[in-house]
């Protein structure tokens, strides 16, 4: 007979890290399938793509830095960073820029700094980052609200068959930073009237709203980062609305345009790159939210949640050195990190 | 061409000015003594076994400070070569155990007494006064004092000096550091008596 | 320092030593004018200049200038040679003069120039320090056009753009194009470009180094450890 | 609420939790961070009534159930135990007793396996149990308000009552605080939060009037202005049964909601209390008192009925026993037994934990004995506890953070912990973390966080420990440098000043020639050694190190010898410059000599083995080898040269003083004649031709020595004959003692005198002879006197050691000894062995001159073989004498150590090491103390003072045992 001997706890939750993983990757298919709905396959056929180059490039690199393979495959991370990655970017992405991007996100952004759990940022946002600095057109053309491609036109713009420019047209947010003060021409582009924030974009955010709330009810994430996120947006859009409405975008607006509701429930919540506390968290997704208003009122860029991401990915441990709890029995919270 | 010497003029001037700033301040806020053995001295462990070279670890100590290279010590392990690292800001260095014997274990010496014929050369060799006994009576080694250094294995005539590692007692038993990543934190154990 | 290990002293500058990749000195043009191999190259040959020039000079008055005051006379000749070489550099390539702007004046302040008139040619005759100086800066300037080269070649797909700006007209059918009709990958070309590269340098010299260093200790191994133990206290009889 | 209360009350967590409490909770209940919601699994043995449990036939009783010093066994192998029976007591402050929990015979007295994670040994008290079960008559008190709270305390301190709850701390020191600390609550901790335990709940139920009765005990001891009970709302049936009990009572039942760690002592007081205890410091310092409801009943059962603790209600639960259910268990049952009582099925049996699934550990061996803090046994199966899956990455969720009850970060601190940052992982608090597990049982990756802290702060203490016996080691080092140092520099003044009275007498004579350069380094020296002195005693004085004053002592001597050094070099600055001290040849051609055949050693050796390699450099090597031989040979040659030279000059100058001048002549004279006969030897063997004049020069060295010692001889007789009449006996007999020592050496003097002189045929030997006769009988007569005097004088001081002490202390120290030593025979024996001591040293003696003669007599070979020869048997026989004396001493040494292992029990070793230990625990403890003084409050000062002196008494035990079996024996040089 033989006993097992091990530390305490001896009981313990039957959930497990790929487990959470896979819940994420659950929340993220309303998303999809509204994008699919309103901009045809595309985003379909990237995220399936994205998610061969990821699990490729990880078990690769798995295999290069003598790691158990199959045990680190099985914990969903590469997986996921694929999905986020798939879903941000355009549905008319060619296949390559995809490869690039995920290649670069699981190498550079995950494997080469250690792997999961060492990352100091984002790995798909990092990916999203490269794609839009280098190939700053192919990444900001749409397609055109309404137009949904077929599923052929959408495997030829993946193959690269078929040129965008046919298809494609500006993001409303897009549209808004072009035509901000130009009532007449936001109005045209069916901005001012009609859907709340652009034809389509609304109905991607409350899809991927609705998973986020998923996330939250299977206490997979704690409400700090997206709630912190989104009033991050709103309070400063709202009082720059109140002020000048003609040039700034009411909150709504910003709530449900671009990648609002993916970033604030998929992508800062990425724990790895996080703050850590609860406390931390909130500051730490309050100022992407800042940010994220910011640059897309005053910046060059559209969108601007992975910049946003990956800058305060850059200030979390700072962050963390002012944020952590008061533990219990000491006067006041520590300081600092103890050490050099 | 006076724009020249007006320019190399103001230089020199400049020169001159800063160079006797300089010069006043190296003189007047010149550094006496150096502070820097005793922290190094206390960071080495003190077992004075002199496998570094030198006799004791504060003669150690200065040398380092003076330049001798900090990974000289086997008692201390790699984390008291880190250890100097991070104080003196130099090149991180890896252990330099050449001719020393393994010292990731604790060790104390153990004399078998009924072999000792007191001759009191042990305690001679002793560097912290850890070896008990007269001439002519059997010596004890003060478990708690001693530094496992070894030191009097060579002097004793009758090799009555055995090094044997520490055991761990009920007070000082501690967990393993778990197996890590990949690995399952548990054993299993053969059970008969039941 | 009577005899002078002049192999030790280019093994150094190219390889062990290099300024780039081991003592990571002059990032900041390093970072900022590797391109494309021509811009590489100018920088690279006007601070290989400046270090030789300067370890010269250095070395000349190394007996003669107090420890105190060392560091202010050193740049104010670092400042001569380079703005000397600024002047050559107007008068001969002054397109590229043009480009690399800003970056010929900030040789001054290229660490790896007042390190080595620091560590090296104020402690070495003329010879050394001359030889030392050339060979950190043509470390250096390897470095810039690996990283120029790989920069040019993965950002716009071409080699040796417009060498005319340095070796003159005959210089202008110098380019290659590697690949064809290439989109462009303007990561490369910017910043983080250069940072990444410079990381992938390092990396692998990192990697050649510990090969070697395992070849080594696989021959070094056979020698016999000798104790250099010492008694701390009382008599051994 | 009070102004005060108010202050100290820390309302918890964010406003929201806050909010949250106010509307959903009675204003009373506070709440904690964290906390989680595993499984109850309580239902598997909350169902049945209490058992009882088996009667094992052996029962296996560690000495250290409790927290605090082991306790120390009151009985031995083979005595008749009776249930109830103390068998063994406190030992210190912070110790509990232990009782024999049934009826039964101690078989033994050692290492057992016992309760402990690391599954290692303990010393064991063992009773094979007669099933008779028969009580020790006791009796109880059923109003202890009839006893003082003193009494009440010594009552339960007796009874060996320790925290029943899972820690085990003595009860009695929990409840005795002192009259300065006035306690605001009592907190009864019914909480049970772990899972599957169901000791407490079962208790309550069925036993609640007793338990109010043990709560009204502590009421009574501890006085508290309030008394609450936590009790989860999990366990409605206990609280009812409670509600019942203390109708009418003063303690307020407060219902916490279900969640671990409720049941931690700081979760439960910041739950009933909303005090929060600060980080390293006791409940009691907010005024709270915190006791189990199992420990509540325990004080009832003693102080009411008279029970010792030697029973307690444990939980058998999980999938892998038949009968799982709460028993009534006597302390010491092995686990085994219990599984088997409950119907176990090793087959269904994957893990056995002892204590809940939460914080308990899993056992190594079944066999281990159940005790006074063993409130649940989990028989697990697989299925139920499974195996725990590989550990993932740290995603850094968070989770752990949610859940974590002190409000840690606990994937921080498994960072740190992790890459043994252990300075980073003190500063987010981890000595602050209460291992609950509640971290590692919501982690996804499956983290062991809990180990890995365990591991953590194991690290930490090691470090201070390693930190505390460096400082120790380099202490030591540095008083033993600077304690040889100092014998070095006394040394070296002494040779100085040797060296100066020589010189000075010389000065007489010749030129005044002083060795400045000698005398400065010297002083020199001892300065040096006074100032690390006083470094040293420095650096001691601010550690507080004990032997700061001694050190001080020593650099004030040190000072001294420094000044008389300085004073010499002065002094010899003073006086006229000397020519430079003639240049001693011998000296240095010594040296040379050395150095030449060192050099052709090491040439030889290196040829040796260059041969033995097969090297083909050998031949060179040889031939090298040889050169050096040369050179030393001829170096060799020339001190021999020197040598006979120099002893040429030596004897010289008239000498006013008379005996001591003349010794010192013919030593000089007679070594000079040795190194001359050397010198010719050597000669004579290489074949040196100038052999012949070497020898003849020895011998006239030999006649000048001669003739020296004839001198010395005459002068000895002669001076004797001053001192030894005369002189009344003014005091009695220390008086007479000198006289006696007086005549007698002079006796030995003017006999040896005579000899020599005899043996050297001087023609007044036969007068030297008659005198030593004379001081022989003048001896005896003041012998005689002494006796006379000792006889009348009755009491002598110094009679032999007092015996009586000695059988005392014997007994302090080993109690199982059985009888005392036979002064007596001790005493006889140290006579004994002074005799032997004495024939050994007297035959040694003769040997050594009889050979000494022989070697003589061999080297003049005047004297015929024969006389070698008998010569020659006459040293074996005096070598086989002393051979004999020696070998009778040792085997009465031996004997005596034999004898001392028989009396003690223990052999001189043990008793030494025992003294040795003894001493530097008590070294250790006064250190603490010493630290603690300024930092710590007055109870663990107090209680490390008592352990002070017990230590105290402990070590001067020791050292007197050793030092009487040393003197019992005649053992002591």
């Amino acid at each position: 007979m033989s006993l097992i001997t091990s530390t305490s706890p001896h009981a313990s939750v039957k959930n497990n890290t790929g487990a959470f993983m896979r819940q994420v990757i659950y929340a993220t298919l309303p998303g999809l399938a509204v994008l699919t709905w309103q901009f045809g396959w595309g985003s379909v056929i990237n995220v399936l793509w994205a998610v061969a180059v990821a699990v490729g490039c990880e078990a690769l690199f798995l295999k290069a830095r003598g790691r158990h393979v199959g045990f680190y495959l099985k914990d969903f991370s590469a997986v996921l960073t694929a999905v986020l990655l798939g879903l941000a970017l355009p549905p008319t992405a060619p296949w390559w820029l995809t490869l690039v991007g995920v290649g670069f996100a699981i190498i550079v952004a995950k494997q080469l700094y250690g792997g999961l759990g060492m990352n100091p940022f984002n790995p798909a946002m990092v990916g999203y980052v490269l794609l839009l600095i280098s190939f700053p057109v192919a990444m900001t053309q749409w397609v055109a609200p309404g137009e949904a491609p077929s599923f052929m036109q959408s495997l030829q713009l993946f193959t690269g068959q078929l040129p965008v420019d046919g298809l494609s047209g500006a993001t409303p947010l897009d549209t808004f930073r072009t035509w901000a003060g130009n009532e007449s021409e936001l109005a045209s582009h069916g901005i001012l009237h009609g859907d709340i924030a652009g034809q389509g974009w609304e109905w991607v955010n409350l899809a991927f709203l609705l998973g986020g709330l998923y996330l939250i009810s299977r206490k997979i994430i704690t409400w700090h980062i997206p709630a912190g996120f989104l009033a991050g947006i709103a309070a400063p859009a709202f009082i720059a609305w109140q002020i000048d409405p003609a040039r700034f975008a009411d909150p709504l607006f910003h709530l449900l345009s671009g990648g609002a509701m993916l970033g604030a429930f998929f992508i800062a919540t990425d724990p790895v790159s996080a703050a850590t506390s609860r406390m931390g968290r909130l500051v730490y997704a309050l100022l992407i939210g800042v940010l994220i208003w910011v640059i897309r009122s005053f910046g060059g860029y559209p969108d601007a949640v992975a910049f946003s991401v990956l800058l305060l990915n850059l200030s979390a441990p700072f962050i963390d050195y002012y944020t952590q709890p008061r533990t219990y029995g000491h006067d006041k919270p520590n300081r600092g990190t103890g050490g050099a | 061409m006076t724009a020249v010497l007006i320019a190399v003029a103001a230089l020199l001037g400049l020169a001159a000015v800063f160079g006797a700033i300089l010069g006043f301040a190296s003189e007047k806020f010149k550094v006496e003594g150096d502070p820097i053995v005793e922290q190094i001295d206390g960071l080495l462990p003190q077992t004075q076994c002199g496998q570094c070279g030198h006799p004791g670890c504060r003669p150690y100590a200065e040398a380092i400070a003076e330049g001798e290279d900090h990974n000289r010590c086997p008692p201390g392990g790699q984390d008291t070569v880190d250890a100097l690292t991070d104080l003196l800001g130099r090149d991180e260095l890896t252990l330099d155990d050449d001719g020393a014997e393994d010292a990731d274990v604790a060790k104390v010496a153990y004399i078998r007494e009924d072999e000792c014929i007191g001759c009191t050369k042990c305690i001679q060799a002793c560097p912290v006064d850890a070896i008990v006994g007269a001439a002519k009576l059997m010596h004890t080694v003060i478990v708690d004092e001693c530094t496992g250094c070894d030191l009097c294995v060579e002097p004793c005539p009758v090799d009555c000096i055995d090094i044997v590692p520490v055991k761990p007692t009920l007070q000082t038993w501690g967990w393993n550091r778990p197996a890590g990543i990949g690995q399952r934190p548990d054993s299993r154990i053969e059970v008969v008596n039941l | 320092m009577s005899d002078v290990n002049y192999k030790k002293i280019s093994m150094d500058g190219l390889w062990n030593n290099n300024p780039a990749t081991v003592q990571i000195l002059g990032l900041c043009p390093l970072l900022a004018v590797t391109g494309s191999v021509v811009n590489a190259l100018g920088l690279g040959l006007a601070t290989l200049v400046v270090l030789v020039g300067s370890n010269v000079c250095v070395s000349l008055i190394r007996n003669y200038v107090t420890d105190a005051v060392r560091l202010p006379a050193f740049v104010m000749i670092i400042a001569a040679m380079t703005t000397v070489i600024e002047m050559l550099m107007q008068a001969f390539t002054f397109e590229l003069y043009e480009i690399l702007g800003i970056f010929i004046p900030l040789i001054v302040t290229n660490c790896t120039v007042l390190g080595r008139a620091d560590a090296f040619a104020s402690k070495n005759p003329v010879l050394p320090a001359a030889l030392d100086g050339f060979m950190m800066g043509l470390g250096f300037l390897v470095i810039l056009l690996i990283l120029g080269g790989m920069r040019e070649l993965v950002g716009q797909g071409t080699l040796f753009t417009n060498m005319q700006l340095l070796f003159g007209p005959m210089a202008a059918n110098w380019q290659l194009n590697v690949i064809d009709n290439y989109g462009g990958f303007l990561l490369a070309i910017l910043p983080p470009g250069a940072f990444l590269g410079l990381g992938l340098i390092i990396a692998g010299k990192n990697v050649i180094d510990k090969r070697l260093k395992e070849i080594q200790k696989a021959k070094a191994s056979d020698e016999p450890k000798v104790s250099r133990r010492v008694r701390t206290t009382g008599k051994v009889s | 609420m009070s102004q005060m209360e108010a202050a100290k009350t820390r309302k918890p967590t964010s406003i929201f939790a806050r909010l949250a409490l106010g509307i959903r909770r009675p204003a009373a209940v506070h709440d904690f961070h964290g906390g989680i919601h595993p499984p109850e699994m309580k239902h598997l043995s909350n169902g049945t009534d209490i058992a009882p449990g088996p009667l094992p036939a052996q029962l296996i009783l560690p000495l250290n159930m409790h927290i605090g010093a082991p306790a120390k066994p009151l009985v031995e192998p083979g005595d008749k135990v009776l249930k109830g029976q103390m068998i063994a007591e406190p030992a210190g402050a912070v110790s509990a007793a232990i009782h024999a929990p049934t009826s039964g015979t101690v078989s033994a007295i050692g290492p057992r396996p016992i309760q402990h994670p690391s599954g290692m040994d303990a010393i064991c008290i063992v009773i094979d149990t007669d099933g008779k079960d028969e009580w020790i008559p006791h009796g109880g008190i059923s109003d202890y308000t009839e006893m003082s709270p003193g009494e009440v305390v010594d009552t339960i301190r007796h009874a060996g009552i320790a925290g029943m709850g899972g820690a085990g701390f003595p009860t009695s020191i929990k409840v005795n605080l002192g009259d300065h600390q006035r306690v605001e609550e009592l907190v009864i901790n019914a909480v049970e939060c772990e899972p599957y335990i169901t000791a407490d709940d079962r208790l309550m139920r069925e036993r609640a009037d007793e338990i109010i009765t043990g709560i009204h005990i502590l009421q009574y001891l501890l006085n508290p202005r309030r008394t609450l009970l936590g009790i989860e709302d999990n366990k409605p049936e206990a609280i009812k049964a409670l509600k019942q009990a203390c109708k009418g009572c003063d303690i307020e039942i407060r219902v916490v909601p279900t969640k671990y760690p409720s049941g931690g002592e700081k979760q439960l007081i910041q739950l009933v209390t909303g005090k929060e205890v600060k980080s390293g410091q006791l409940p009691a310092h907010v005024g709270v008192v915190c006791q189990n409801v199992g420990t509540a009943f325990a004080i009832k059962r003693a102080v009411i009925n008279g029970e010792p603790l030697i029973q307690r209600i444990t939980t058998l639960t999980g999938d892998g026993v038949a009968r799982p259910g709460n028993y009534d268990v006597l302390i010491g049952t092995p686990v085994s037994d219990l599984l088997r009582h409950g119907g176990v099925d090793p087959d269904k049996l994957g893990r056995l934990v002892m204590g809940g699934p939460m914080m308990g550990f899993t056992l190594h061996n079944p066999g281990v004995p159940l005790v006074k803090t063993s409130n649940c046994i989990i028989a697990a199966s697989p299925e139920e506890l499974p195996e725990p899956p590989p550990e993932q990455p740290c995603i850094r969720c968070g989770s752990c953070a949610e859940v974590c009850p002190a409000n840690l970060l606990p994937q921080q601190l498994y960072w740190h912990a992790k890459n043994d940052d252990l300075e980073k992982a003190q500063h987010h608090n981890l000595m602050d973390c209460i291992e609950c597990g509640a971290c590692a049982y919501v982690c996804p990756s499956h983290i062991p966080l809990v180990q890995y802290y365990r591991y953590a702060k194991g690290a930490v203490r090691q470090q201070a420990a390693d930190q505390l016996k460096a400082d120790k080691a380099r202490q030591r080092f540095e008083a033993r440098q600077a304690r040889i140092d100092a014998e070095k520099a006394e040394k070296e003044a002494r040779r100085q000043a040797r060296l100066e009275a020589n010189r000075k007498k010389k000065e007489a004579a010749a030129t005044p020639s002083v060795d400045t350069a000698a005398l400065k380094q010297a002083s020199l020296e001892a300065s040096k050694a006074y100032k690390a002195a006083v470094k040293a005693a420095k650096a001691a004085d601010a550690e507080g190190a004990e032997n700061a004053a001694e050190l001080k002592a020593e650099a004030d001597r040190l000072k001294e010898i420094a000044d008389k050094a300085k004073a010499a070099v002065r002094d010899a600055g003073n006086a006229a410059p000397a020519p430079a001290p003639a240049e001693d040849i011998v000296s240095k051609l010594k040296k040379q000599v050395g150095d030449a055949s060192s050099a052709y050693k090491t040439a030889v050796k290196a040829a040796k083995e260059a041969e033995a390699n097969g090297d083909d450099n050998a031949s060179e090597l040889r031939a090298r080898a040889d050169e050096l031989k040369a050179t030393a040979d001829k170096f060799k040659a020339e001190l021999r040269d020197a040598k006979a030279n120099a002893p040429a000059t030596a004897p010289a100058a008239p000498q006013a003083d008379p005996v001591a001048e003349l010794k010192k002549q013919v030593g000089d004279a007679s070594s000079a004649y040795k190194a001359a006969v050397k010198a010719a030897k050597e000669a004579e063997a290489n074949g040196d031709d100038n052999a012949a004049e070497l020898r003849a020069k020895a011998d006239e060295l030999k006649a000048s020595a001669d003739q020296l010692k004839a001198e010395l001889r005459d002068a000895k007789a002669n001076a004797p004959a001053a001192p030894a009449p005369a002189a009344a006996p003014a005091d009695p007999l220390t008086e007479l003692k000198k006289k006696v020592g007086e005549v007698s050496s002079a006796y030995k003097a003017a006999v040896k005198a005579a000899r020599e002189a005899e043996e050297a045929g001087a023609d007044n030997a036969a007068e030297l002879r008659a005198q030593a006769d004379t001081l022989k009988a003048d001896a005896d007569h003041w012998k005689a006197e002494l006796r006379d005097a000792k006889a009348s004088a009755p009491a002598t001081p110094k009679a032999p050691p007092a015996p009586t002490d000695a059988p005392k202390v014997a007994e302090t120290t080993a109690p199982q000894s059985l009888k005392a030593v036979d002064p007596d025979a001790a005493a006889k024996r140290q006579k004994r062995l002074k005799g032997l001591k004495t024939a050994y040293n007297m035959a040694h003696k003769q040997y050594k001159e009889a050979h000494a003669a022989f070697e003589r007599a061999e080297r003049k070979e005047e004297v015929s073989a024969d006389e070698l020869n008998a010569m020659q048997q006459k040293v074996d026989k005096l070598k086989a004498k002393a051979d004999n004396a020696r070998d009778a001493l040792d085997a009465l040494v031996e004997d005596a150590k034999a004898d001392i292992r028989a009396h003690t029990g223990k052999d001189l070793k043990t008793l030494k090491l025992e003294a040795a230990r003894a001493e530097s625990a008590l070294a250790d403890k006064k250190i603490e103390l010493d630290k603690l003084v300024s930092s710590s409050s007055e109870d663990a000062l107090e209680a490390l003072n008592s352990e002070l002196k017990a230590l105290e008494s402990e070590a001067q035990i020791a050292r007197k045992a050793l030092k009487q079996a040393l003197e019992e024996q005649g053992l002591v040089e």
